[in-house]
């Protein structure tokens, strides 16, 4: 039993942290939103040179084979500095599915390449315009299309930088996978959205704590009022207790059994909550500014707004949540007990 | 206690509805924030309401108003949101300078201004805020120099509703060298000025919702400070109390909305994957836009025996910025993984209206200042 | 439209304010605690005289052919002073009923007479030791028995002034009062409940405001902590709110239609959430005081929780909430609409 | 990270189990804080813990504990919970004094207290509070004046914890004259010296919870004190640290009343007049009592790895007194009429057991306090 990090997924995780930090300045932002560009190409070819799609690749296939509590980390990086580039769903869920399914696919020779993914779970696609190629969905079967061979009809989203995409397309134009690994699939995405979920709670909260010191009302900074010092240690209490769930949903997530869906799911509901928790306290702190295009709360806001409902809303999750409770013992000892084990 | 309309209010209802049905268009307006157009096809509005005299209610018959009693105000809510009419352009004149204009402004004052807002022709902005003054408004800087009979205004205003399209604008301006709540006099300036710099904001849904107002050495004749010299921050005082008040909050628009919402809650419920626990959220919107309106209704049936608005204000404040975010909420929870996408035009527009709904424990005084006037002037607890 | 009471309803108020103010002080609710005595004899006595318990009866049967408004703020009061007598179920609820089934009864003449209901929607009656008779219930009609002719079993409430019995009685021992309205016994059963957790509030309220503004921590009182305003400022917002919903269903209670269900139920919840909100609160700046039996703000957080599900759960009065949601219009037109007008 | 137990952990799990199966009567017994009879069986329990080497599992083994470390101690705690063994009614000792002692207590000290303490022989209560000390420690006004080799105590200390019935009590004591954190130690007392009146108060639930200790020249050897003189404050704040944190609030006791919770619903869920929506409370317990959990073990995890307890201390205060109160409450909600009852003997008492919860955010340093520290020592943010 231990319940920590290895040195190796700390840098990892400092790596990612600097990165997006480096390259996701308010500046970046607010240039890409203004341009609308799908991506900001030099933070890409940054990414790609880190080899973080590649973390979720078998050695095999050229990745460097590492686990979803390695990617978790760079989620969670990613959320922190609102990552508008589409990453955590090319190379967290599209890549691997696509590598299980296609394990030859040249797709998967090129680094830099985005896949997007079409998933029952959720009615659009997400960044299908910058994709390389998309994995797509009829019937339980999935297919591989090229970008060009597919029709995206936009939907906006309050996320400036969703790009969300009905998609229409052709069996014939497309490649069949046959049956993949749908199940595995979401298990992903909610636990990289969980992990998004914690960056997106903890940076809001950052954000607030540097406000409240800096601003001055009724002549001291507001950030010595307890109001102020009781929302933002609610939100960051929330934090606490949902980031060793989401740790531990990584961690687990290869079981595949009743208990390692349930902990996935717990994960997804507690870190988006805190995520909206921490948003919502850090826009109150901020007052007017908070409520302003230009301070950049809101991108934190929105973003956990949508990934609470990608991959499973929270009553999807709870329902497995509570067939966890219906079929499997229940107490203290069970915390880290497997189906396995009781089946 | 008698919870029964008369046969006057009712025939009142009657008019205003059946004025609203032959005026409103069903094309919705584009909103007043968004463009000038949409800004101006509003002032029309303004204008339309004007003609059939439905412009300034409340305000008394010698204003330009049609002088109605609180309880004829929230009829004619209840139908003004009932009918899907456009929002007022016009409400930090009707609600926020008007009164205080009647209140403490000169006969000539009130003669020059209040007409024009009336009928539209001068669509008012508020700049009450300040960069270092937003929760704290004795923080104001921005200062006024008497010079012969005119002001030299200079300073930087933020925050300010409608200032991006609008005709003028009210503000509190300081003596160089006054300290806090001393010192400050209420002015009115054109926003056209000679020395006045308008920065549209754009609010977290994108709109331009707000302005920032630089002041460069802006003269206004000294017939515009409202009230005497150094009688701001006490005239404030009371426009805040109007702000925070009654008045802006109408409780038809909840109930509008909670109704929107059983609608929403119609449609889906029996949809896979619809949360079956979000039945008492839905039940729960319903209940708080009642228990505002009641409440309402309460406060308006007290001001008529002649009690003098209090706390109130500030109760209600935190009720219905509390209530609006929570009916909101349970849309979103309902529409799921739509929750996120823009309405498609004529869609009730959920998300937008969500994020509107965030911004109101904010404005207005925010609700951490609001539940200590409560807990100081209503409970009795000890300020320090 | 007018949302004021009267000068009449007001005095009435006061009146029964003060006599409970004067006659259930802290002493008064130790020394019954201890002595365990049903019936404060003397505050009894008090109570009678003031004709309270006539308020509901007709004029012909020697009452004050007054309204539930009055009987409200009887009840009101009541809670604010946690009277720990059955005037409310008495005077309120059973002697009404019994005097529509049973206009000549002959315990209509004792204004000191107490008469104990047993209700569908409750599973105890309270009480019933010091009633002279009980209103009992079987297979949808009503009978009438003395206290002599029913056999008590004692269930012990968390509240100690709540005396709850399972009674077990013979149909041969009891009078027949027929098909009695336990409908509108009901309505009355929750709004007096409403009414009751209108006073609990205020009442812990005001005793946490007393409390802070003596009490010193860090080296003032601790009314002037942010955290400690906060919490009674929105315990105290939903007191302003639930109230005019309680004197709404007060009013319109008569007219027994669709709204006036949903009002009353919309009351019943509000002012119990109100009151348990209130006494959490109260309890929680009273800090360990709070804690403490001698310290009396548990009383009131025990009378909230007895209340909250004594005439109708939550649940049931939220699904007569939905059933006028669904069947009636809805809109800020139809505040004060009547089913009537729509059916 | 890895996730499951060590052979050698489920070995120990095994062990645990076994001997408390063997031991753990099945009747419960009478609560140590109802009456002498239910303290004295519970000290009974606590020398049969001590004759199977299960008493002070995580003291060291030289002070007569079993050197568990802390992954041990949470599979002790979980089969501990598992098995409804009776509370700890040494638990003063054992989480709060046992640790400060062997910190900061000399070996005569140690020798002297440690093993009685062990043993079950002396049962310690603490005496923090006072009347105008609660949250506000340093407010402390009972006096300590050392004559020759013996401290006179005089005052009034409150909310004792265990005071009713227990041998000794441990508490601060101020020079004359001294200010705040200046000039406080910390001392042990008999509570059955000359001088100590104990009369005992009740908590809400009617139970004797608490005491109140009126100390009028006691005399105690100058041996009493733990550390030096004036060094109280700081040995206190070390002990607020061990009551806050980790050690006294094992994650088991939560996840046996959720699984008690989520048998409550099964068995009630399908009755009339059950509202379905209270099935997402139930999913939320279940939740909560996880997430605790898991949060413990990835601290024991961090602290057997070297690093040192923080600032969980507070933010695990808040978590479980928080989700103690929400489970309790869904408890409640699922009985309906029948929550007001108290418990018939042998069934789970839920009532009891909420308002125990409801002292959870007051004690052992209020959640107000325990958020502020959050943001000040976690956040950063400034103190004024």
């Amino acid at each position: 039993m231990d319940f920590t990090l290895n040195d190796e997924q700390q840098m990892f995780a400092q790596t990612a942290r600097q990165l997006f930090a480096d390259t996701c300045t308010p500046d970046h932002w607010r240039r890409q939103m203004e341009s609308g560009a799908v991506l900001d190409a030099e933070r890409w070819a940054q990414i790609v040179e880190t080899g973080f799609p590649l973390v979720l690749l078998p050695e095999d296939a050229g990745g460097l084979g590492l686990g979803e509590l390695d990617f978790a980390l760079i989620a969670e990086a990613a959320g922190y500095n609102a990552l508008p580039d589409p990453l955590v769903e090319s190379a967290g869920i599209a890549l691997p599915l696509l590598a299980a399914a296609k394990p030859d696919s040249e797709l998967l020779c090129d680094p830099a390449a985005i896949i997007a993914i079409e998933h029952p779970a959720n009615p659009y696609v997400a960044d299908a315009e910058a994709a390389t190629a998309l994995v797509l969905h009829k019937d339980g079967q999935a297919y591989l299309a090229a970008r060009e061979d597919v029709t995206l009809t936009r939907k906006e989203s309050i996320d400036p930088f969703r790009r969300l995409y009905r998609v229409d397309w052709e069996v014939a134009k497309a490649q069949p996978l046959g049956a993949v690994d749908w199940d595995l699939t979401l298990e992903r995405g909610a636990l990289f959205a969980a992990a998004q979920g914690l960056g997106l709670a903890q940076r809001a909260v950052d954000l607030a704590v540097d406000y409240a010191k800096d601003r001055q009302q009724f002549g001291k900074p507001i950030g010595t009022y307890q109001a102020v010092k009781h929302h933002l240690a609610s939100a960051q209490v929330a934090i606490e207790f949902a980031r060793p769930v989401v740790l531990a949903a990584a961690a687990d997530i290869a079981h595949g059994d009743v208990q390692s869906r349930a902990r996935v799911s717990h994960a997804k509901i507690v870190a988006l909550e805190a995520a909206d928790h921490a948003a919502r306290a850090s826009i109150q702190v901020h007052g007017a500014m908070g409520y302003s295009w230009e301070v950049d709360v809101h991108l934190f806001l929105k973003r956990a707004l949508a990934l609470t409902n990608s991959w499973g809303t929270p009553y999807f999750h709870r329902q497995r949540i509570l067939h966890r409770i219906e079929t499997q013992p229940l107490g203290p000892d069970q915390t880290f007990a497997r189906e396995a084990e009781h089946a | 206690m008698d919870l029964t309309y008369t046969p006057e209010q009712q025939a009142f209802r009657a008019e205003v509805r059946e004025w609203l049905e032959a005026h409103v268009s069903a094309v919705p307006l584009e909103h007043f924030d968004a463009t000038r157009e949409g800004f101006e096809a509003h002032r029309e509005w303004e204008k339309a309401l004007k003609s059939g005299d439905w412009g300034m209610v409340t305000w008394p018959k010698e204003y330009g108003g049609r002088g109605l009693d609180l309880i004829q105000w929230l009829i004619f809510e209840e139908e003004y949101y009932r009918a899907r009419a456009p929002g007022r352009v016009n409400q930090n004149g009707i609600f926020l300078l008007g009164p205080t204009l009647m209140e403490f402004g000169t006969h000539e004052q009130k003669s020059r201004f209040l007409p024009r807002m009336a009928s539209g022709e001068e669509i008012w902005a508020q700049a009450w805020s300040e960069p270092m003054a937003g929760s704290d408004l004795a923080g104001v800087r921005a200062t006024a120099v008497l010079e012969g009979d005119e002001y030299v205004l200079n300073g930087h205003k933020i925050w300010s509703s409608r200032a991006a399209f609008a005709d003028m604008a009210f503000g509190l301006f300081r003596a160089p060298g006054s300290e806090r709540h001393h010192g400050m006099s209420l002015i009115f300036f054109p926003l056209d000025a000679a020395g006045v710099t308008v920065n549209p904001i754009r609010k977290i849904n994108g709109h331009v919702g707000f302005a920032e107002i630089f002041l460069e050495n802006v003269r206004v004749p000294a017939f515009n400070r409202l009230g005497d010299e150094g009688q701001g921050w006490h005239i404030c005082m009371a426009t805040a109390g109007f702000e925070r008040g009654l008045m802006l909050r109408s409780p038809a628009r909840y109930q509008v909305a909670a109704a929107e919402l059983a609608k929403l809650w119609q449609a889906r419920k029996d949809e896979p994957g619809i949360d079956p626990a979000l039945e008492a959220d839905v039940v729960r919107a319903f209940m708080n836009a009642e228990s505002y309106a009641l409440s309402i209704y309460q406060t308006a049936s007290r001001l008529i025996a002649g009690a003098k608005i209090g706390p109130e204000a500030s109760t209600n404040k935190i009720f219905w910025s509390e209530l609006d975010i929570h009916l909101h909420r349970t849309a979103l929870a309902i529409l799921g993984p739509e929750a996120e996408l823009l309405s498609e035009p004529g869609a009730h527009d959920w998300i937008d209206d969500y994020i509107f709904a965030l911004a109101g424990p904010i404005y207005a005084g925010s609700n951490e200042i609001q539940r200590n006037i409560i807990a100081e002037r209503m409970l009795g607890l000890p300020r320090k």
